[in-house]
């Protein structure tokens, strides 16, 4: 009963935010946004490149090899974050049948593919140096390619069924499920072949991380985060222009030339 | 009432297992890919009995899990096509109900033959005896799974061209905890590891919450691709 | 039971893609009332039934049925329509008789009416096929094995799109009695057909003029 | 006259390549799918190196040959069910010309990237990267055999219900050959056997074999499913 | 080129399964004529015209155009006949036009006539939707742009199944004058349809006259 009248406040709390974010109002608004972004993004990566590869001192082990986290790790956690994004955009589309929330959902999927890309790309480039081969089935390395499957699917799926609104709710599902089964996959994985010998290799057993590798991390991290900002705001825009070509706003918008 | 539910979830079910039935391929074809895919892996790997033992469980595993999947096109596509499936819709009860019934007929035609077969495939592969229970078992457990969390991909992709293959892309990322614990089980139980029993009851509990969420996963699903 | 249904549409609209195909469309159905829809190929009639009966969400507008929205009645609703689209529905490995027992099993509430079956069978002509799969069936023997259902389902509200398709002249006037039939024993129907038919009482339904633009 | 004869087949290659290109996922899934048995291998038999690059080759040809399986079903069945491939038939040109069009298009969209593709596998399954070359080849040699091969059971199966699992069934015991082949080849290269240019070369000779009559089979095969 | 086609079945029977629909089946076409196939549902109609077109082999009885047996001419006889199924033949992922040219590209022989594709268009009323994806037509638009197929392909020999369902009264009207051109053009037609057209100068065929069992 609690909870229920708890959903209901939420519709209420949804509807109300749908009103005034309706696709007009947010393209507009993130209009306004997306410089500010973007230059804060570039002024994050400058920063963190230099912090990460001037002020940042080598490693005594790895040399200059270890530099490549600062893209690695941000990409990786970007690539998890961005799947509960995609999948809670997701899920306010379908349940209460928000179109805004459906674009930012189709906007998300291929930014966290790229950052998962990214991770796996970069992860194997380190491993390389690290552990003298591009790939392990180290559990974190299978998960991370898993999430990769998983948002492939995700993007097969929205571009084989062309009606936006049947791709959108058909592919919302997929994302909750896939969101139930994470956490599974995700331990299934670490406890894969624990029970007995570990796996061969694993990334636990790094140095702890010095300040002069936290620092560029952390703003590295920043710069990815508003990065991947910039870009939904973005992406989403030119998707309201698609789904609302028809509108005579857009039309308005148009003719003026912007 | 829910009386005359149950009567229409047995008519589904009894519905679909006659017309797979009568399909006559259909039963025994995705046994068959079972049967092959097991068989093809001796052939391309070479007949060391000992390395085909280290991958016996993980490729008996494989095998399930690809017949499976192959079968999942025939859950709701024919349906679908000769609109069969619109007409579901339009039933006076809860739609996730009659889907759960589907998938029971699926899992009975598909996953559970398959099942009872495996020790003779196993043996094949040099599988010692002693891992045959959990073999079996494990599959028991596990391809129930299979058909529950495939039928949400099968509903997704209904009348989306080339859906066939599309199915299996989405699916097999969901189906790697299963496939992890499956083969773990067994290889546990062939003397690499400890005891399977941790395995076998995490495919349980996994089995336990797909059943919970699977049905209304998938007739959400289906509604959406018949909009 | 003889329905007192009623059966009220406001202000639909409905689009397919990006398209709004018809707005602001409403209508009323009562008891023993039927509309026959009606509109050049393209223009939104299968749509429309689509979304009346609750296969395909409209983008606004509201329908009642006995006053009540249908999307709170949900299956309350659907449990008072039958309908017959485009395609047939029908399962080709299993035999005629089959494919109608199921339907009674699986679309009757409460205890089944067997008895039907063999009434509808014979009321369609299709009592010699009766144990031929359903796939050997011709077109229009097809046809009529989906026509047979609405008999079996006694259903109030009959959504019927383009009914007499691939049908000969004899089973097309015995379609057109049969919905007499259900009509005058206090049943609703709404009927999307491009071919002539004789039924007393029947009302057209211009769709064209809730749509604009025409494609 | 022959002049018109080609230009129909390249009509008809043309249009394969551009509806399977318009149903976007179909180019990718296959290849996808591909990657994803390679990936489902490890996860099964588990992570040890060693053991993996023993199952490497098998796994590889293995998997590009279930991919060519599945996609098999996309050949036909859909032009056979919207009324098409009836249209074809009625074409001026004989049949068997007009069919192999349809295969080479499958195979550029199937075959092809996959054998492209490989390498990539090939590195997370530990393949010695001496054995790169011989892995691309072989799979360049064979993906078509595939493809030839087996349009001949996906014709047959046509109309036949649950067809998909069907021909599944019917093509892997024609598929043993190139899948003996194509290993071994791999294997060879990766250090573990003889020379593979002999297996190379026996895959050659399999590939003119079956260009000869696959066409000529499958399309007698179209008229009998199609009457 | 105007073809002084003549076209002549003689003694034809065919079955389905094990049980023979007709038996006996005679008759003679000549340039522009045609002949409307009546019956009812199940007689044999689709069989009778997938024979002709030798989609299907007929038990007995021979099949003769230009007074040489079609078994003979093979791909001869099937560059002569165009025919329109039950089935549309429609591939949905393409867009209307792009169906039209590949059917150019495959089917018409030598120089091909990219012209037409332009104005069978624009005859079958589908211009409108030519950059539309096939499978978003609605059903009587996919009707049409099979029917489109007639006047791309320029056959003498027209073979159609009920090729007037989904379409709406005035693409009724607009197809039977197709015929009727077709014909003065000394062109051949077999029609099967359940529902009535009116077109100068076709033979009515009772196809029943051939059967004896009736299913
Ligand atoms: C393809 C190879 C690799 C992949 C797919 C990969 C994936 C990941 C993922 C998913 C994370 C986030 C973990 C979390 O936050 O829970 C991560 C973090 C990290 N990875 Fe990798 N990685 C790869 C290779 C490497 C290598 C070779 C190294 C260096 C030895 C490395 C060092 C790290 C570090 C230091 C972190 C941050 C520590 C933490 O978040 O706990 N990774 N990687
Ligand atoms: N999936 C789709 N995506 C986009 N547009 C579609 C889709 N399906 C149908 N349409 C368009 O919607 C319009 C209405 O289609 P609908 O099938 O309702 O027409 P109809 O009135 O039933 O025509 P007919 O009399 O030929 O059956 C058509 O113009 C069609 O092109
Ligand atoms: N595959 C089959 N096997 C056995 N019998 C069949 C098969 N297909 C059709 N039949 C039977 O053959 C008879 C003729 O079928 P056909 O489709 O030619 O009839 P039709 O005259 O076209 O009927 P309609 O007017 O309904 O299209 C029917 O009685 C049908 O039941
Ligand atoms: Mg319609
Ligand atoms: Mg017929």
């Amino acid at each position: 009963m609690g909870e229920f009248s708890g959903f209901a406040s939420v519709t209420r709390l949804i509807k109300f935010t749908h009103k005034y974010g309706a696709p007009k109002r947010f393209y507009l608004l993130a209009g306004r946004l997306v410089p500010w972004l973007a230059a804060l993004t570039v002024i994050l990566m400058l920063a963190g490149l230099y912090l990460g590869l001037y002020w940042a001192p080598p490693d005594y082990q790895q040399g200059d090899a270890y530099r490549i986290m600062f893209v690695h790790v941000p990409n990786a956690w970007m690539s998890m974050m961005a799947y509960m994004a995609l999948a809670i955009f997701a899920a306010i589309g379908y349940i209460w049948n928000v179109r805004l929330a459906d674009m930012l959902a189709k906007a998300t999927a291929p930014l966290g593919a790229s950052f998962t890309l990214t991770a796996l790309v970069t992860g194997s480039l380190w491993g390389k140096p690290m552990w003298g081969t591009w790939w392990v089935w180290d559990a974190r390395l299978t998960s991370e390619l898993i999430l990769f499957f998983l948002y492939v699917g995700y993007m097969a799926l929205q571009a084989s069924i062309d009606d936006p609104r049947r791709a959108a709710h058909a592919s919302a599902i997929l994302a909750i499920v896939g969101v139930v089964n994470i956490p599974i996959i995700h331990y299934s994985v670490y406890w894969w072949h624990t029970l007995h010998q570990p796996a061969s290799l694993t990334l636990t057993n790094q140095p702890k991380i010095y300040m002069t590798m936290l620092v560029p991390l952390i703003v590295m991290s920043m710069a990815f985060m508003f990065f991947y900002l910039t870009m939904l705001l973005v992406r989403t825009r030119s998707e309201i222009l698609v789904r609302e070509q028809h509108t005579d706003w857009v039309r308005k918008l148009i003719k003026a030339g912007r | 009432m829910s009386g005359g539910l149950f009567y229409a979830m047995r008519a589904v079910f009894m519905r679909d297992l006659l017309v797979f039935w009568r399909r006559s391929t259909e039963v025994m074809t995705s046994l068959v890919f079972f049967v092959m895919v097991t068989t093809l892996f001796p052939l391309a790997v070479g007949p060391e009995r000992h390395e085909l033992m280290l991958i016996a469980p993980g490729v008996l595993w494989v095998a399930a899990l690809l017949a499976t999947t192959l079968s999942l096109n025939h859950l709701f596509a024919s349906d679908y096509q000769d609109g069969s499936l619109e007409q579901l819709l339009m039933s006076p009860y809860p739609l996730s109900a009659l889907v759960a019934a589907k998938i029971a007929a699926h899992w009975v035609l598909t996953g559970l033959p398959l099942a009872l077969l495996s020790p003779l495939l196993a043996v094949q592969l040099a599988l010692p005896t002693k891992a045959m229970g959990t073999l079996v078992l494990s599959l028991l457990l596990g391809t129930p799974i299979l058909s529950l969390i495939g039928a949400v991909p099968a509903a997704l992709t209904l009348g989306v061209r080339g859906g066939g293959v599309l199915v299996s892309l989405l699916v097999l990322p969901l189906y790697t905890p299963v496939l992890i614990f499956g083969a773990e089980a067994v290889a546990a139980a062939a003397g690499q590891g400890f005891a399977s029993v941790a395995h076998l009851s995490l495919l349980g509990a996994f089995l336990a919450l797909t059943l919970s969420f699977a049905p209304w996963a998938s007739s959400a699903a289906l509604r959406v691709s018949l909009d | 039971m003889s329905p007192r249904g009623l059966f009220s549409v406001r202000a639909l609209s409905c689009a397919r893609g990006d398209k709004t195909l018809f707005a602001g469309l409403s209508f009323q159905l009562n008891a023993g009332e039927a509309l026959h829809v009606r509109g050049p190929n393209g223009l939104g009639k299968t749509t429309l039934l689509r979304a009346l009966c609750g296969l395909s969400r409209p983008i606004r507008g509201d329908i009642r049925w006995r006053g009540e929205r249908v999307s709170d009645l949900a299956e309350e609703f659907t449990a008072e329509v039958a309908y017959v689209g485009h395609l047939n529905g029908i399962q080709g490995e299993l035999t005629v008789l089959e494919n109608l027992q199921t339907a009674a099993r699986v679309f009757v509430r409460g205890k089944e009416r067997m008895a039907d079956v063999e009434t509808a069978l014979a009321r369609v002509g299709l009592v010699a096929s009766a144990d031929r799969p359903a796939r050997h069936l011709s077109q229009g023997q097809k046809r009529r094995l989906a026509l047979a259902r609405l008999l079996i389902l006694r259903r109030p509200l009959w959504i019927l799109d383009e009914p007499f398709t691939a049908l000969d002249a004899a089973s097309v006037e015995g379609l057109s009695s049969i919905i007499g039939e259900h009509m005058s024993a206090g049943g609703l129907a709404l009927i999307v057909s491009h071919q002539a038919f004789d039924l007393p009482g029947i009302r057209d339904f211009e769709l064209a003029r809730f749509c604009k633009a025409r494609t």
